[in-house]
């Protein structure tokens, strides 16, 4: 199978679903100069000239019209630079976009999706490393895509585009540049469904966005250890599949939880918790979750790489669940 | 600009029509029946009406907290509007929404918000679909003075102008916001005068001349349908009654409340300008009256006669969970 | 003792530290008018004529006012109308007020009080009956506060002025007017601590503001089960008195958590994840969860009483752990 | 308003320690040293200097992502500002903030900002806390000419306005935002025209030309100190460098970046202008340039000789841990 970027792989599912579908538009700020900070964009402007909207820097204005371009029948495509700026939209968000279906008896849909940028990048300190998913899920009416992979990130941003409710589209930058297989055949990906990266008996990992890759990394270094560890990837938060993540902890009887952000109310806990509540009886240890202290994101590269959990962590944690 | 004789009386039994709904929503408040705040529209009747006599079916509206006017004007119906206040399945919007959620689909009316300037945003982005996609619709968007203090509004409005869209940006300024003038919390006097900063043509009209309100709205609705882009109106007006039933409105005298129940009521204003012209006589306003009070007590008895939402209700509508992802 | 309502002990707080320090202030929506819709900064005006300021209806630069007042050396205490609109303020809670002191490598401190009435009050439907107390848990360098009884309100709210860094104080609407006995003596109450509500050895219920009342009513109606409950207040969600709760938890081995938020990635997720971390081998049932579904809140009465759990969910979910 | 030959050659000073602060940084950049992202302020020096050479320690000033020139000119340690991109413990931040955050409280510089417009309610706020405390304190914000389009600028403008407050709004307008000509994005051209929606005095004026910023802002932060409230100042300027370091500017021509290298250059301007006054010869201007250049580079040693923050500080200042409530 053909290989090709985290980023390339957003980008042809973008040229893809405008192609297919009129109603789908691409509204962000820079998203026409380099196609975005991250190129996602590129070639657009090129392609589809009057389907892209360059706006001045309001993420209220983009999202408000994002809101009611959706009502109005469109698939807006929104772009937030960094994840950090949507704190500039949450009315739109959470008040508007989130509870249109609701508060109008099921009448109106927003189909809107909103693009997201986040975790540590280059070191640009508090204001452009957030995360954040956990806010997101809180909210009923969204939906929350984490995918880890070029292959999912592909094939869940057209089942994003697709859908008829809004979808908060997290894209660690960090992944951007992350080769994988993608297949050249259109596919889409079903949202609620998790995804077993790899198959194992000993402890399940449950692990979100970047830290997949960290976890199996961590499952080869565990192997001398003599652990078998399954990776399980959520790929969507909210839905959350938690049949699939009880069932593989059932299998192995014990549970890590990995997330970037910083776990204290971190999309990690409702999934703690669930194990809590469901796999009391399967458990054979306490569950551990992985995640970075509680502070900001700092500047200095030191400060950095001990806010950010790594393959060590995941492993230790997995030992731990061992013991 | 000539007003027929027709389009008034019709605009003068909307207004009766939103007059009386109110009233009565009010009243039942005082039953029980009617829960949560109700944002009173008296006396801004001539806006909505003015406005919405310019509109085409598929136009789009969207609304404040206080939009009764609005979705009556545009055409919602007054009985399932009546059975959603009354918290009814069969209500507008199935009882989830109430007085600030009352939304009609099937009118482009996308909805009442709770949210003060929250539908600014939203309808920029209306008329940008409207946009992209060619057609000849235009957008309305009301809101309150106190909207025009919201980054919402600075945002929306930028937006509007910078891609020329087809929405007419309606401030329905009665010089209040919740319990306080707007005197005391703004700094200019007149929110047309802020279309310059989005390079918009801004009016401001007599919101309590409903022939006023018309004139002007259909000079900025002929220039969105036809690309000229976004206006500002802004619209003077009062609101008689309270910021929500309740309100002790301590922040202004009953006099002057007095003054423009007397003499600047929009309905009263009108049925003068017809009278004088003969288009209406004692006969035919009574006529009109009563026509609308019977509408409204139907409401009321269809309220009565509905359901309650299923318990099922309360997880529906979250998401449309019917989609299912398809190649 | 003297007993006085909720919104009462609010108010004599807010009085006694404008009286006390020259640096606190008031400022938001119709704050002078009624004393805002709750009437807590009722007499303000009158007393302090200088020291509270109504603005117009724009609630980011309401909160920006406030970071820049408090890095300045004022203590601003701010109310959001309903906390469904501190949306139009994220970025100023988030980005610079949590994050001043950390970005500037503590030369910062901004000591600013939120107020934030929230949950379900007289019926207005899904953007003013909100909660969202996770979302400020997430947030490093911010305090999360909850008072569940007129009580703690005056003490926790006393304690919120004189912090250094900022405090997000939720004030559920339906508790403004709750009685309960409040001292004469003046009195602060420290962040991070726990209250034990009621004590008891067979299950721990950790309850969140007006979850607590529902909470001993329950431990009323279940002695008749034979059942003995202890209900801990969190009081404070951030600082989290985590030792208090796995303190009790060791003594009971069950463990409930009540909120009326949405419990998905709610505040409950937290506790409950803590929990299965840490008192796994106390633990002689899966920790369950009560909160309200996930939904947005509906406006019809029967809908909302749905919603919003009471005292029967609360001895269920006891007679759960218990079985 | 005369300038004297001293507060000239202190402008030009600092206008150049600006400059080499800046391209010392960017050269330490390519070498791997500083990390992140530099937003270079070179080309604008005149508005940083011109604004703050009217400023006291205790005023206060607010910044933006793009601030090294309005620390430098704000007063705040070269030294320490150097560590700080070096991400040192001794940086002004401890290492934690960066390019983007760089804030010295002492000197009441409260920060630069990474949020666009972010400055500006703060800002508004730090007006408000001298207007209640009665002292005479002047507040400055700077923000590009983006900034205007967000709805901060809206609600901060507007709060300033209506309690009359002592800050100085400035907004750079360098014409550009990140990737994007500003007149593809904006609707009017002169943001001081906005003014005229917050009823504050709005004043446009050459941002390439120190002394007239300096008079400007002097008018400004005198109506402040005395009173009179807030105002909204424009200056017209140009960045010589791409957004950030990397930006290939394909939004824009060599030539016209050329054309105000050359022409348009503040120090260059204010070099003319003082070597016709006589005020500074080419002696006078070598020893300036090269006590600026020893300066940055002792700022390089300095910083190079500073040690990495300890991991504890990782977990350090996210609250004031030592304080505790007392009665
Ligand atoms: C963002 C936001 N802030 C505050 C409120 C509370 N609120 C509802 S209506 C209102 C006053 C609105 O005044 P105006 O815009 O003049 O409309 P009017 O009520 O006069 O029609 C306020 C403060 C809200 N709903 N939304
Ligand atoms: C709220 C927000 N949106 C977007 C950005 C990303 N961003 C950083 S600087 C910039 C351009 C700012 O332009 P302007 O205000 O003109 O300042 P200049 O860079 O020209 O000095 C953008 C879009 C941001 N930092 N904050
Ligand atoms: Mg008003
Ligand atoms: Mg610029």
């Amino acid at each position: 199978m053909r290989t090709m970027t985290f980023r390339d792989a957003l980008r042809e599912a973008l040229h893809e679903e405008m192609a297919r579908d009129e109603s789908v538009f691409v509204i962000g700020e820079d998203v026409v100069a380099h196609g975005g900070p991250y190129a996602v964009t590129q070639g657009i402007k090129e392609r589809f000239p009057n389907r892209i909207f360059e706006t001045p820097i309001a993420e209220a204005g983009i999202v408000g019209a994002g809101v009611g371009a959706a009502l109005a029948g469109m698939r807006p495509v929104v772009e937030i630079m960094y994840l950090d700026f949507i704190t500039c939209a949450m009315d739109e968000v959470v008040n508007q976009a989130a509870k249109m279906r609701y508060m109008t008896g099921g009448q109106a849909s927003v189909p809107m999706v909103i693009r997201l940028p986040c975790g540590v990048g280059r070191l640009l300190a508090a204001q452009h490393s957030q995360i954040m998913e956990s806010w997101f899920m809180h909210v009923p009416g969204l939906q929350v895509v984490v995918p880890s992979t070029p292959h999912d990130a592909k094939g869940l941003l057209k089942t994003a585009v697709r859908s008829p409710d809004p979808v908060l589209f997290f894209e660690y930058k960090r992944l951007y540049v992350a080769e994988g297989p993608v297949p050249e055949d259109e596919y889409v990906i079903e949202f609620g469904k998790a995804d077993i990266k790899r198959e194992g008996e000993d402890a399940t990992v449950i692990a979100i966005g970047p830290m997949v890759q960290k976890a199996l990394e961590a499952g080869i270094a565990l192997e001398d250890d003599g652990f078998d560890i399954e990776v399980v990837d959520p790929r969507t938060l909210s839905p959350l599949d938690v049949d699939t993540i009880c069932a593989s902890v059932a299998k192995t009887g014990r549970a890590v939880i990995c997330e970037e952000d910083s776990s204290f109310a971190g999309s990690g806990a409702e999934i703690a918790a669930t194990i809590a509540e469901r796999c009391f009886h399967d458990l054979q240890a306490p569950v551990v979750r992985v995640g970075s202290p509680h502070v900001p994101m700092p500047f200095a590269a030191p400060l950095v790489d001990r806010v950010v959990p790594g393959v060590a962590q995941v492993a230790d944690a997995v030992r731990r669940v061992m013991e | 600009m000539s007003l027929s004789a027709d389009l008034c009386l019709r605009m003068y039994r909307d207004m009766w029509r939103i007059r009386v709904f109110e009233e009565e929503a009010s009243r039942q408040t005082g039953l029980g029946t009617v829960q949560g705040a109700l944002h009173m529209y008296c006396g801004e009747e001539a806006v909505a009406v003015g406005v919405c006599a310019n509109l085409r079916p598929d136009d789009y509206l969207l609304g404040t907290h206080r939009s009764h006017g609005h979705c009556l004007a545009k055409g919602a119906e007054m009985d399932r509007m009546m059975a959603e206040l009354f918290g009814k399945a069969e209500g507008s919007c199935g009882g989830k929404g109430g007085s600030m959620h009352i939304a009609d689909l099937s009118l482009n009316i996308l909805g009442a918000n709770g949210i003060v300037a929250g539908g600014i945003g939203p309808a920029t982005g209306t008329g940008l679909a409207t946009k992209i996609r060619g057609t000849d619709q235009v957008s309305v968007c009301f809101f309150g003075d106190g909207a025009s203090a919201r980054g919402t509004f600075h945002e929306g409005l930028l937006f509007g102008s910078l891609w020329k869209l087809p929405v007419i940006y309606v401030c329905e300024n009665n010089q209040y916001q919740q319990w306080v003038a707007r005197k005391n919390v703004a700094v200019v006097d007149s929110v047309a005068d802020m279309a310059a900063s989005y390079a918009m043509p801004g009016v401001s009209v007599d919101g309590q001349d409903v022939t006023a309100v018309y004139a002007a709205a259909g000079e900025a609705v002929e220039r969105a349908r036809s690309g000229g882009g976004p206006t500002l109106i802004e619209a003077r007006t009062y609101r008689f009654h309270g910021h929500s039933l309740g309100d002790r409105q301590e922040y202004r005298s009953e006099a002057e409340v007095e003054h423009w129940r007397q003499n600047r009521d929009p309905i009263k204003l009108l049925a003068a300008y017809m009278r004088e012209r003969q288009w209406l006589g004692d006969r035919e306003d009574a006529e009109i009256q009563s026509a609308v009070n019977a509408e409204v007590e139907a409401s009321v008895a269809y309220a009565h006669g509905c359901t309650d939402p299923s318990p099922e209700a309360v997880t529906a509508d979250v998401l449309d969970t019917a989609w299912r992802v398809t190649q």
